[in-house]
Formats: C-alpha cells, structure tokens, sequence
C-alpha cells in the first residue's frame, strides 16, 4: 500500500471520495495532476486552516502599520489576532504611528447582538479617534456581523465624511468562504477599490516596484528592500508588510509588481496590470538560487544594463559572504527530506530553499491555496466555482485613463514575456519529484499518519501541528512564525535558515528521548552540531 | 513601545484597547481537554478553533486538539444541523473518542442552533457520549465558557446513585497542569481520596515519548465525571470561576459543597488545607505544616524588599484574586487590581481584600477592563511591578517596569505551566520570582558603590 | 564595575584575585550541619567559625550553628588541648548534642594539634560522641573539607555487623536542602530505602514555626551513619566530591560503591536512576519517566533559544561538572568552565564531555581558577551567559551578560536553596531559567517592531 | 527568678563565674556599674565574636578604596571579608582606583606553610604591581603566617623601596587578642605610624574635620558629609569609610576629630591629639537629637557665629522636613521594646535613635567592647590587661614638633570642653534605665534565653543570631549590615530606620505563624501598615 491509500483508508467512504482528490501522488512524467482545492472542510475534521476574518484582518490589513483597525465582533476574534503575526512594523518616520501593537474590538455584548452593533461601532471609532487621530481606520467584521445585519459600509461612509479621514470596512466575516483566501480577496477588493491609486506621489527611480504578498514576519521584508535597494531598485510599498497607508495609495505609481505570495494578493496584481499598466513578476526570494533568478528577472524586466551590472554585482558579493556558511549546512543536510504544509505560497518557496541544502521535499501542501497555486495559472479558466465562492465579490476593472502607465511599450513587454515569467506563475507542483505527495488542506489525522509512513527528517507547519508532529519524534519547526526566528529571505536569510534547521535537527536532547532503561527508539542519538 | 497612549485617562464605553480577556469558547474547549479520551468541538466557523488552538498551544508548547463543524454561509442560513450531525460522526469514525464535548460560538449562538435538540438527534456510536455547553462569545469571557463547560458534563454525565463514593470532588478554577499536580499532591498527602474535574494535568504537560497520542494519559474519566454526584462533598476552588458548577452539582445531585479561594497565598491555601482537614477527621502531616513554615520562613526573610512596594495585577479573577492575597500578605500594595472578565463580585472581592489589609486608599480595583486603562493607570502613577499574561511586557517594557508573568496567557516563555504558583510551594516559587524580579531591578540601577553581593 | 580588570592576561603564580574557592573548614561545618543533633566544632580561632557562620547563614538564610576552640595566642603556644577540653565540656554541657563533630582549622594544623590523642583524652558523657577530621585550610578547598568532614563520621562511627541493613546509602556532594529532598523523593518513588549521608535538609531550609530549635527535626542521625557499615550498597553522587567516602566506607566496612556524576542534566540523572533501579529490581515507576519525559519535551521546545549561545560555568566542581553537561544537552557551548577547587581531574572531566560534543575547540577549562581568570577570559571574547555563585554578578554587570545563580554561595537572592537544580525536575527548574534569563535579554535588547508578545 | 539569674542558671560553675560579671542588671542609681569586658570567649561557646584578622582587615583596612590589600595567609579570610561589609566606596573622581569590590590572597598552600610564605607574598606583589600599580598596597596577615615566622614588615620595607610606593604590613593574625578589638588597635596603630602625617595637604577651611570610626556602612559616612557640608563644614577624611589614602595621609591638617566609634578608632583619636594637637569630639549621628546635638557641638568647637548660625538653620530645615514621617513611625513604635547586640559603639548610639520614636531598650549588649565602652573613659586607668591584651602594641606618641598645631588657644580649649565632650566618652551605660540589661559577648544561648525571657519586640544584633531570633517568632534585623538597606545616618537616616522598623514589625506575615490547625501562637497578628 503507497502512503496515500494507508492514509485514505481509514476514512469512511464519504470523506475517502473528498479527500483523495486532494492528496495527490507526483508521477514525475511532465504532466500537472489535478487536485481539488480551495474546498470547504468537512465538519469534524480537525483543520489546520483558518476563517475568512483571519485572512482578511489576520493577514492583509493588520500588517498596515499606521491605520487603525477595529475589530467589529465579540472580543475573541481581535484579541487572536492581536501581536501574533510577528508582522514586523517601524514607524516610517520619528512620530509617526503603530498601531501594530495594540488592537482594537468593539467587544460585542449581547445587546449588541440582540439590537444590532452599529451604534457601538460607531461609538467605538468616536472614541479612536479622540484618543489616537488615526489617519485611516479600518473595519473588520467577524461572523455575528453579517448575519445580525449591521452595515458596516455604511458606518465607513459616515466615518469618512464625519471625520474626514480614509475608513474602509471589510464583511470578512468567519463562515465566509472556506479559509483564509476568502479574506485575503476581501481584504485585496478593498484595498483595490479605496486605497490603491488614491494618492499620485511620484516615484523618483524609474526603477520603483511594489512588492507584493510580502507580510515582513520576521522581517522578510526589510531583508528584500534591503537587497533591492543595494541594487538601485526602491520599493515603494509592500503589500502589506510594514507598509504606510499613503505610500499604498501611491503604489499605481510603481513600475512593477514583484508578487511573492501569489495566493493572497494576484488579485491586486491582476487587478493593478488591468487599471493602472503595471505588469507583475512572480518573484521568490526564498532560497539562494531563487533570489538571483528573482534579482535577474526584475533587472531583465527594467532591461538597464547599469542596472543588470549592478545586480549582477551585489549577487556576486551576497552569494561570495555566504558559500562556506552555506556549504556547512549543506554537508549536514543533503540527503535529509522534508514535508511542508504552511499557507499559500511558502510551501512552495520553501522546497526551492531546502534544494539550496539538498534536502528533498517529501511531502507539501497548502492550507487554503487554490488549484492555480498548485497547478499554474494556466488552470485559472477551468475552474469551477462552488457555493462558498459565490458571495465573494469579483471585482472587475479596467484601465483609468489617467492613472495608466507602461513602464514597457506593448512590444518590449512581449520579448521581455519570453524571457521572464510576467504575469506567468507555474504552481508548486511544477518541478516536484516523482513520489512526492501534495496533499491540500492537509488535516491532522494526516499529519500524523503521514509523519508515520514517510518518516521526514523535518517537517515545516504550524504551531497547532508542530507539536504534536515533535512529540511523535519528528523534528518541527513553525514556518508561519519562523519558530519566532528569521528574517528566511534573501541570501543572509538563507543562512538564518540553514542555521535553524540543522539546529533543530542536531540539538542533542533528541538522543535522550528514550531513557536509557527503554530500547532505544528509532531516532538516532544526535550529538553535537552547535555550530 | 506603545508609544500612542496617551497618560491621560478618557472614558470609553465601546472601544476595546489592548483586551484582558477573551471569548467563552476557548475555556469550554480547555474544560475539555482536562477530560480524558475526550474531543472538544467547536461549533462554529473552522477559525474559531484554529485560533483556540493555536492561544493554548503557545501557552503549553503542546498539541491542543479540538474539532468543529466548519460552518460555511450556506450553515448560516440553514442552522447547523447538518454540519453537527456530519462533524460529530466524523470525529467518532476519524479519531475515536470517547467522548465529544461541544461548545458553541458566537455563531451558533446568533443563528439560534439549538443544540439539545441537535444531540437528540444525533446517531451516536454505542458507548460514546456526547454533551454541550452554550458559550456565546459575546457574554463574560474565556472564564465563563470554562465554568460553563463543567456545567455541561456535569448535566450530562453527574449521577447521585445513592451511594456515596467515598470521595472528596475538587473542582479547580482554570489552572496549569502544575498546579492541578499540586492540588493532588496536597490530597494525597492528605489521604483525601478525590476526583478532580477537569484534570489537565497529564495532557497538557504530557512527556516526549517519540510516540504522539492524540489523547494522553491524563484527564478526568467519564466514571469519574459521573460519580461527581455520588461524592462526599466538593471543594471548589475559585470563587468567580466554580461556583455555578458547584451549584449544579448540588442541584442535581444534592451533593454539599464549598468554593474556597482560589489557592495562592498563605491564607488561601489554608482554607484548602482546612477543608480537605474535614475530609480525613483533621489529620495534617508534618510534610504540609513544613511547607507552611518554609514559605512564611521565606517571606519574613525577604519581607524587607516587598515592604510598602506597589504593584499592578492583571488577568483573570481568580488568579487576580489569589496573586492579590499573596502580595497583601508579603506586604506589597496592589495599586492596581483588573480583570478583563466582567462581574461586580470581583470588585468587591478585591475591596475586600483592599480593607482587610488597610490599603483601600491606595488601590484601584476594575472588572471589564483592558490593558489599555492599566497602561494609563501606570502612566499616570507607576508601580514597582507588574504581575499578570504575557500582554503586559508591552506596558513593562514602555515604563521599564519589573515583570512577573503569572496567569493566562503566559506565550512568551517555556516550562511555566509545568511548575505550581498555588499553594505553599507555588507561593515559594512566586516569592523567589518576585524578590528576584525587584532585585535584579535594584542590581541594575544601583550606582556601583551599592552594588552588594550579599542580601 | 571592577574597571580595574585589564583584558590582557598575566601570568599570575602567588596572587589570588576575587576567588572561586573558599577554606575546608566551612565544608566540614557544613558536613557536620547535615547529621542530627550535631554541634560542628571549629578547632582554632573563633573568627574562622564566625565567618563560616555568617558565610552559610546568608546562602540559606538559616541559623548555622558550630562552636569553636576560640584560641589565644597562648593556644598557639602551648597547643589546642586545653580548649578542646574546655570547649567540648562547654558545649555538652550548654548545648547537649548527642554528637560533636570537630574540624581542624590552619591555625591548629599549623601548630601540629594532634587531635586523635586529644579526643582520646577527653571525658565525653555517656551516649554522647566526638568525631573529627582533618581539614587544613591551606590544601584544597572547601569542598575538600565537606568531603573529609564526612570521611570522619564514617571513620568514627560506621560498622559493618555482619548483618546488612537492605538500605542503600546516598552519599552526596555539597547540595542544597532542596536538592536532598528530590534525591529521597526519587529514591523513595522507586521504593528503595536508603540512608542518606549527610543531609542538610530539615536543618538549613528548617520552616518558621515560632519556636527556635537549635537541633531542628533534619539530618542523618547517629545509628544511620553506624549503619551505613552494613548498606547493600553505596551510591556516591558527585564523582570530584564523595570519592574519597565511599572509598573509606568500603575500606572501612567492605560496602561497594558506585560514583556518579552529581546528577545535573538528562544523562546524569539517568544514572542515577540507573543506579536505584539496580536496587529495586529495576522497576522504574512511570512518575518518573514522565518527569523526564516533561523535561526532554521541554528542552526540545526550547532549543531554538539554545543552541550555539556559549555560556561560562564556575563554582565548585561537582556543580560545574553538572551545569557543564546540562548546558551541553541543551546545545549550548560551555565556553568558560572554571572552578577555584584543585584537581587535574576536573579538567579531564570537562574535556571529555567538550569531546563528546565535539566542541572541544571552542571550551576552555581551568582547575585552581579565580573569577578574575574568568572575567578577562570573558573581556577577551564574550559569552552570552554567566551561570554560577553570587560573586559573578560583577562580571555579569561589568560586562552586561545575563546571569543565572547556582551552586554555592548564592547570597543575593531567596529561596533558591529551596528548591532543586538536580534530577529531572531541577533540569526543568535551571532550563526555565535559562531561558527567561536569556529571553529577558532579547526582550530587552531588540528594537520594537521585533518584540514578540508569542514565543 | 531575674533574668539574669534564669540565663546563668544553665551554666556549669565555672562558666556561670565567668559569665555572671558580663551581665549587668542597670540598677537606675545613677552609679554606673562594673562590667567584664575585652576579656577571652570561653572554648565551646557560640560566641558571636570575630577575631584579630576581621577588625584589621575587615573593618579598618579594608575600606580604604585605593589601597590595594593583600590578605596573606589561606584562601578563607580572604574571601570572607570580600564585599561583605557594605562599606560603600565611590571613586574620588574619575580614573581613580576603587580596590573594594576585590579580593587579593596569596592563597598559601602546603608548602608555603612548610617552607615559609614570603616569597609567595613577595611575588604576590609583583603581580599586583604589575597589573594595577596601585599608589599603596597593605598587607593583612592571618593566623599561620606568626606561627610560621613570615617576617611581612620586612616584606612591606622591602616593597616600598623596591616600587616607590606606600606598603604596611599588619600582623593582626586571628588568634591575636579576644576579638576584633585587637584588629582595630593593630590597624590603628600601622595608620598612625605610617600613614597619617606622610602628607601635608593642607585645609582650605578652618572648620575642617575628620570622622574616626565611620566606615560608611551603608552610605551612612556620605549622609554625615552632606550634613556637615551643608553646614559649612569640610571633612578631610573619614577613618576609614570611602577613605583614599592621600587623605588619610593628610589628615593631621583638620582642626577637630569627631569619633563616630570609639571602640575601633580611640587609639588614633588620642595619638592625634598628643601629635598633632587635635581636639577629638565623641559624637553621633545616630538619631535626630544625637546628630542635632552632634552639629552643635562642633558649632561650639569652632565657635563661629557665622556657622552656629547655619548650623541652627541646617538642623531647622532637615528637623522640619521629616517632623511628619518621624510622627508616623513614633506613633507606631512607642512602648515596643529592643534588645541590641552590635559591634563597638551602635549598641549605644541605636538606643538613642530608638528613643526618638519611643522604643525602650531592655537589653544592650558589645561584642568586643572595652569596659570603658560600657563605664565612659574614666574608668580606663583601672583596667587591668590581661595576658591576651599583653602582645598588642601599645604605641606612645610625643608632640609633633612641626606639624603639631591647634586651632584653639589653651584657655579657650579650657572653656570649651567645660561645654561639650572634648575627649570624653561617658559609655552606653550612662543612661540606661533600671532594669535594663547589659551584656557583654552575648553568646547564642544567651541571645536565645534572655529573647524568650525578654521578649523584645526587635532584637538588632547580626546575621548570625539573626534567624534563630526570628524562628523564635521575634523580628530581628542586621545591625552590621543594616539588612541592605541605610543609610541610617543623620535626619534621613533616622527615618530610612524607622521605616524599616516598621515594616519588619509589622509585616503581615507575623499573623501567618500560625498555620490555623494550631493554637494561636503568641504572637499577634498585625495586618496592615504597608506605609
């Protein structure tokens, strides 16, 4: 029995037909397997995902660092998700604010529910700003909202005009569609429709690129303006790590869009190509190989040889600072295997940078990715939307006849296509070894069976799963939360990663697991290593 | 480091700052896991849970299972009948307890799901049980869905036979597994025959083994649950957190009981002694009295650094509660005393303890409150130290203030939850980190010509 | 703070600066503190047994009573046998111990006080005993003295009958009072009975009970020590500490001996539960394998703040041995191992656990060491942790490194002796506190957006 | 049965002849009593006594802050007297040495006891030139180095010839006397001969004082130099707390010595005045009547108007700053009683402190005081010396032909002292109520009984008795080291103790004893009173 069929097989029939099409067997001969996706879980399954409120507040607005966000529901659902993104923030100038640091509920009581919550929703925002003054506030709504029916656009509205300040509302209520992506295309419709090209600051480097799905946990972020910027590219916004409401208003200014989670923000790349001229690049900055393809792309992209030079240069010096690190941790990795279940696009970025190390991915999946995340874009037409999809607004837009801008003409734009993934994303399971599983929406039955059957050295997940994975003798190490390490990006980050890994596979306690008055168990006694 | 609040004070009535409390569904689901083979389930939206999950697991750096019915909208609109319905038979076939404890969420609770009738009908395997509690998020706090969920397998599952068992229940306030460990330790010591409702301890604490189980040796057992009714008595611990399922119990099973503080501190823990003393004819080894003595030993020692020092105390009643005792008797001024948990009881309590120690002129007491007033409250006069979750290194670090993390949530450091603060011997892990916290505090400011090696 | 430390290292052959040691005679007081009823008694003169009073009495914050000859220049002339005579009669007849414990001083061992023939000459009541060793306070160090002090008693007192006792004998190294009480514990979790030789504890972490007792309810008493001749067998922990009595027990007595390292750490511990199950059939109570369990998970969940982080180790060699290996287990680089005591054997002992880990090349390890040795190592390339006696804080200040107490004397502080740094649960105890001392320093070092309210 | 008679009650005949002349009943007849004092410690009893080495080192020499001081003899005293008397030194200005927070042995070994320690001791050193190069090095001996016959003053002659620096050899071996009082005469002695005088800075302002016997335990020499300041007046140095040795060097200048202790520092108060023609005042800053009395005095030494009147004004202004707190502590200590059992002079000056909030003292007791400590100096002529005494050097000084100098005329010094204690001590017993007790070298039996017998409310005396005291369920605080805190000196020092009086008396846990399955102890529960 291959390990998917030992796994299915203890399912009833019913949850057997569900979740065999999204555990799916690479058979390495070329061809992109389907694999269902972006499907609701059954009840009773312990799911690692998340609700639509901590795709939508969690994950793309809380990170906005100088806005206020009110969290529109009873308390549970703001304190979560208060501080425990590591979304590393710094005001952009002395003085200015983060909010990052607190949260904000209106902590909905059972009068609110019974009589409706707009009334202390509005209250709540009076109070913000007599206190704080923000700049911008932001409205996030959790499951009662929606159904008791309080209009939180129309309070937005209100705000606006009364205060005269930018207040944008999210229905991102929890039951919303099947995980956390419903929230990321609230939150992106949003963004899209109120933010985004509401401010014309002018770019000062032709040069300039948003970059966009980039969080900065752990400070991903700064470590890729970093880079960029030694190469003479200037970031004018991440989407939404660290950023300043303004300088995303003015992001329509930049000349490309560099996308790193693909599935939580290429609705606004997409959307961004149509209206405003700005083509997107999938680019990943995870993994050495990977930062210098990204960094060639964009110099590819902006076509300037001083430019491409200067980036060659800075790959050179980078690569040069970290080959005998990277060679250490190489010699005590190869051969090791992984399994890798995070959010939307990491599971993907992450085997590129275990490839660095010679570890071989075993096992990936996503939590609430879709098939185009998979399977590549290529699959984005065929498909088929289901129930929970339904009521998610699908934006259209078009281009604004002031606002577009082409970095590229038409005819540059196609030769650069050929050599460059513009607008282009492959999907995960593109380049997957033979044998190696993709299972979606991996639950944590699974994980324990699959932790069982394929024996990684490593697995890569959440801090619900990792300890239970690490209980069971398998070393784990959180890839949301970078176990409260990181900045992972770039080519220093490579290193930090490295170090994290073979740490964690080499502290010694591992062979102490079994007292010496019990067989000893099959973990090997790893002894040394402090590097 | 929150550099946004302001020192002055200004009245909200709506908008939460920096919260000291969370929802109801999360303390049913930790009731739940203080009993053994069983599975929480949430029913609600999936996020609920994963967030729930994710809160207890970083504070006991272990797995903290639970399931859910995953409500979609199409839930919404219809009730979550059928997603129950699903959810409990695949809980049953995928992972095998022996016992499902539902809570429900805001939800559920909005939409009207009535979840006696929902049980009824559900089709559940022979020898499994299934039982609830409703913990809407929007009334009283994390602490009230734990009470809430004892409630719920005491209605369920308590039965008076008619035969007295022997034994004494405790049924203790939200507590770490080093505390409960404790609880039985002094029982036991005692030759207190008891059953403890829930027991965490043993699950959330388990060992490494190289062999995960989803369900771990500990945790109270269905007989054991039910036999709550056939006990002698019941000691509650944790007046603002056990009463009502002490209430219950008595009200379903006629069983008489009494809600002592809860234990941290000198006196606190008398009161546990003395009412476990009714239990053996008053019979105290030698072992306990130690104990006792070591601990005001240690406090005479070091009362000369508590003396007149004020303190601010945050987190959830009881633990507020007992860590206020234990400061009034160390000498200390609890200037500052909150809860995030809403109930007048708590105030009054504290005004209690306030009095009692002639301190009521110089210290605050607030229920509902949040970090946000505590943090102004320190702006506008600051305190010694601060004691409470981990949220509080915001306001330590921004007013450079010593630190004692004590209570729920403590995300930030390991190995906590594994060693008591109650009773005597936590009551001596709390002085030593205390005094330790003050001092290093003196050791850092001192000019060098004061800098002692000795104390 | 000590700004008079150059960096650059000097040869130094005469001049002891800020010492890692003190005298034997404190450790033979302390020896004789550790056996029931027992008045120590310090040949020579009376400023020596008021330091070492005042030395143990601000480490345990505990009375430490012992007598002494109190010489005058006229003893000095004509020798100490007088004021033994004086001073034994005194000390029988005010404070009537059933046994009185002599140690020499360097002052009587200078002059050639002959004690084996004074204490022949004395008239000692009827049940009462003297017992002495030799412990001259310009050889070794106190740890030296602890161990000779205990080699007296036996040489004194034990006897083999003929007839074995079924007990085995627990001979430890220096320890506090909370650390005997987890060697009983555990020995006493795996149903093994045992005599433990000498054992401070009931006598110098003694509760507050309003009644002074100059004697307290602790320590080895007399026919346990006499039976310590017809043991099963002897388990000396502290492999640079208890050689020297187990070897005298069974020269004395024929009892064999097994000694292991001081039981600090995973592996230390290990054997000595390897030991105890020797004597129990090797039946190993599942208690204790959860604890160990608790710990290894712990450790694992806490590495990440660990491995690589170098620390420096001093005190007295037994500790440092056991930190060495703990913080070894924890990935941690034991960069600076130190310790004043003499003895080629500690150095072999460190290298061969640096070699086991494989990072021989980046420890250094050093006998009849002082803490200046130490602080210039540290000026010369820094660690990122101090662990050790109270006199580290003025490295730990001078030069900013975090610092966690342990060993001996920890002055500065309460409580600690209190509670255990051995076995599985004092591991549990010194990895938290690690880890809070080095996440306190991150906590305070990074910049706001890096600080992290989850862990 | 007394007191008295129950304690001595336990003693066999011979301790109880001993014994019964160093327990004083004060009969309240106004004659004051004779007292065994400075007289051997009987073998086998717990004596609280230190000895020889521990009043040189520990007490005198070891304050001064730039000296280096080699203790030369065995590791032990060494290390015992580093950092454990809180004598707080400040450098006296930047750069400066402070040796305090060391410790320097020669750590004799076997052979250095076998073959003789000079040439460790010479070697020592060289090492400590050649690391610190300090301006003087002093060298404290200890009990093997006079058995041994290592010749250290010939070491110390040797030194300074061969560095060109200030080096003094003190053989204040342990065995040395009865107690600490032989350290102090033997330290006083070397100060006197090769310190004091050696440099003639002179004083800038008239009313230039010294403080004898003030080693700024717990700051309490830094509060008394603020006062005295404040009133116009420097001091030149103290002997020896926060002393540098130029100013020790340089003390001959000032005009008045004030004696703060007199046990530990007469010798050098007496050979100044016959030397350098130096008035000495017994003073005490010890209480607020005592240091108000204290500044007068010298207000009336000097005998300018100008500083009478800043005087009044001083004592006006810092008596009226603590007058409320003074009434807060009076109001809950008076009629609570005190035993004190400290070093020279604080069994004396503390009950004159205690009074000032109502306290009586019942019992007091010296552990290495002379009888004139006790009886005042007029009694000295009688005291017989006995053999322990005989060793000690008893220096005679001759008037300085150059330096001596007085700022008074004769006949003005006539008609001062008729007005203040010029070279006067009248004791501790001067004063003491009937019935109060007076014990010399209370021993551990003794403090046990006479605190059951007694039962004082507060018993100060140090570490050693401290916690019996207090496991007897009687508050005990350190009177050496003033429990870490202090300093106790002066008008804010006299309510820094008040406020530690309080809290220990009433700190809650007293009402804690009792675990409530006894009787009721005793003692009675206070609750409250966190001031």
């Amino acid at each position: 029995m291959d390990a998917k069929t030992m796994v299915l097989d203890k399912y009833s029939a019913r949850i057997y037909k569900n979740r065999k099409e999204h555990i799916i067997v690479m058979d390495g001969n070329g061809e992109i397997p389907t694999i269902a996706a972006n499907a609701r879980s059954a009840p009773g399954i312990i799911t690692e995902r998340g609700c639509c409120y901590a795709g939508c507040k969690g994950v793309v607005v809380g990170p906005i660092k100088d806005v206020l966000t009110i969290t529109h529901g009873p308390i549970g659902c703001g304190f979560y998700s208060w501080g425990t993104r590591r979304n590393q923030a710094k005001a952009s100038k002395e003085g200015e604010p983060v909010f990052v640091q607190y949260m904000f509920s209106t902590d909905m009581q059972e009068p609110d529910i019974v009589f409706g919550g707009e009334k202390k929703l509005r209250q709540a925002i009076k109070e913000a700003m007599e206190i704080f003054n923000p700049k911008a506030i932001m409205i996030c709504s959790t499951c009662p909202v929606g159904l008791i029916g309080d209009d939180v656009q129309a309070v937005a509205t209100e705000t606006e005009k009364l205060y005269g300040i930018t207040c944008i509302a999210f229905s991102c209520e929890g039951y919303k569609g099947v995980s956390q992506s419903a929230g990321h295309h609230i939150a992106n419709n949003g963004l899209m429709k109120q933010v985004i090209g509401t401010k014309d600051t002018p770019i000062e480097n032709p040069f300039t690129v948003n970059i966009l799905g980039e969080y900065n946990i752990g400070g991903d972020g700064f470590e890729q303006i970093r880079i960029l910027n030694k190469c003479g590219i200037d970031v004018r916004t991440s989407f939404t790590g660290d950023a300043a409401i303004d300088d995303l208003k003015a992001a329509h200014m930049a000349n490309l869009n560099l996308v790193m989670c693909h599935r939580s923000i290429n609705y606004i790349a997409e959307m961004m190509e149509v209206k405003y001229g700005i083509p997107w690049l999938k680019v990943n900055f995870i993994g050495l190989e990977s930062t210098c393809n990204t960094l060639r792309d964009i110099g590819k992209f902006f076509g300037d040889q001083k430019l491409i030079d200067r980036i060659e240069a800075v790959i050179a010096e980078e690569m040069a600072e970290v080959a005998a690190e990277r060679e250490h941790y190489r010699t005590r990795l190869t051969g090791k295997t992984a399994a890798l279940y995070v959010g939307g696009s990491r599971a993907h970025h992450y085997q590129l940078l275990l490839n660095d190390f010679g570890v071989k991915t075993v096992l990936a999946g996503y939590e609430f990715a879709h098939r185009d995340d998979y399977e590549g874009r290529d699959v984005i037409p065929t498909i088929k939307e289901d129930a929970d999809g339904k009521n998610i607004e699908h934006m259209t837009v078009e281009a604004d006849p002031e606002k577009y801008h082409a970095y590229l003409t038409p005819e540059q734009l196609e030769a650069v296509k050929a050599e460059i993934p513009l607008s282009e994303y492959k999907g995960m399971m593109h380049g997957m070894e033979e044998g190696s599983l993709v299972v979606d929406d991996l639950n944590h039955y699974e994980t324990e069976a699959f932790t069982r059957i394929l024996k990684p050295d490593i697995f890569f997940t959440g801090v619900k799963d990792k300890y239970a994975i690490q209980k069971d003798g398998t070393m784990s190490r959180q890839l949301h939360s970078y176990d409260y390490s990181g900045p992972y990006a770039g080519f220093k980050g490579a290193m930090k990663f490295g170090h994290d890994v073979v740490m964690g596979l080499y502290t010694p306690c591992w062979g102490m697991v079994s007292p010496p008055w019990k067989n000893r168990a099959t973990i090997e006694a790893h002894i040394g290593g402090g590097n | 480091m929150l550099d946004l609040t302001p020192k002055e004070h200004s009245e909200r009535t709506a908008l939460r700052i920096n919260s000291c409390k969370t929802c109801q569904p999360v303390g049913a689901l930790y009731c739940a896991l203080g009993v053994h083979n069983c599975m929480p389930y949430s029913h609600g939206s999936q996020g609920c849970v994963a967030y729930h999950r994710t809160f207890l697991t970083r504070h006991f750096k272990e797995p903290a299972i639970a399931s859910t019915s995953s409500f979609t909208e199409g839930a919404c609109v219809f009730g979550g009948g059928a997603n129950l319905k699903q959810g409990t038979k695949n809980v049953f076939d995928i992972y095998d307890p022996d016992i499902i404890a539902i809570h429900t969420t805001c939800l559920s609770e909005t939409i009207g799901d009535d979840l006696n009738s929902f049980i009824m009908d559900l089709d559940i395997p022979e020898d499994k049980l299934v039982v609830h509690s409703n913990t809407p998020s929007y009334v009283g706090s994390h602490v009230d869905g734990y009470f809430n969920m004892m409630c719920g397998f005491i209605k369920y599952l308590s039965k008076n036979t008619g035969v007295k068992n022997g034994k004494t229940a405790i049924l203790p306030s939200w507590s770490n597994p080093g505390d409960l460990r404790e609880f039985k330790r002094l029982a036991a010591l005692m030759n207190v025959p008891i059953t403890m409702f829930p027991d965490q301890s043993g699950v959330m604490d388990s060992p490494m083994t190289d062999h995960y189980e989803i369900y771990p040796k500990g945790g109270t057992t269905i007989p054991e649950i039910t036999g709550l009714g056939d006990c002698d008595s019941v000691i509650g611990l944790g007046e603002m957190t056990v009463t009502e399922p002490c209430e219950q119990l008595k009200k379903k099973c006629r069983v008489n009981y009494e809600v002592l503080p809860y234990p941290i501190g000198v006196e606190n823990t008398d009161k546990f002694i003395m009412a476990l003393s009714k239990m053996n004819g008053g019979n105290i080894p030698y072992a306990i009295e130690e104990e006792r003595g070591q601990l005001i030993d240690l406090m005479l020692d070091s009362h000369i650094w508590f003396t007149g020092k004020t303190c601010a105390i945050y987190g959830d009643p009881d633990y507020v509660l007992g860590l206020t005792s234990l400061v009034l008797e160390m000498g200390m001024i609890p200037k500052y005393v909150l809860t995030g948990t809403p109930g007048a009881a708590f105030v009054n309590k504290t005004k209690a303890l306030f009095d009692k120690y002639d301190v009521g002129e110089k210290c605050v007491s607030k229920e509902s409150g949040d970090l946000f007033d505590l943090h102004q409250w320190v702006k506008q006069s600051p305190v010694d130290l601060l004691i409470g979750s981990s949220y509080g290194k915001q306001i330590a670090r921004a007013e450079d203030i010593p630190f004692v993390r004590a209570g729920f949530p403590v995300l930030d450091r390991y190995g906590h939850p594994l060693s008591p603060i109650t009773c005597y011997k936590g009551a001596i892990r709390l002085v030593e980190q205390i005094s330790n916290a003050l001092l290093d505090r003196i050791d850092r400011d001192v000019p060098d010509e004061q800098f002692d090696v000795i104390m």
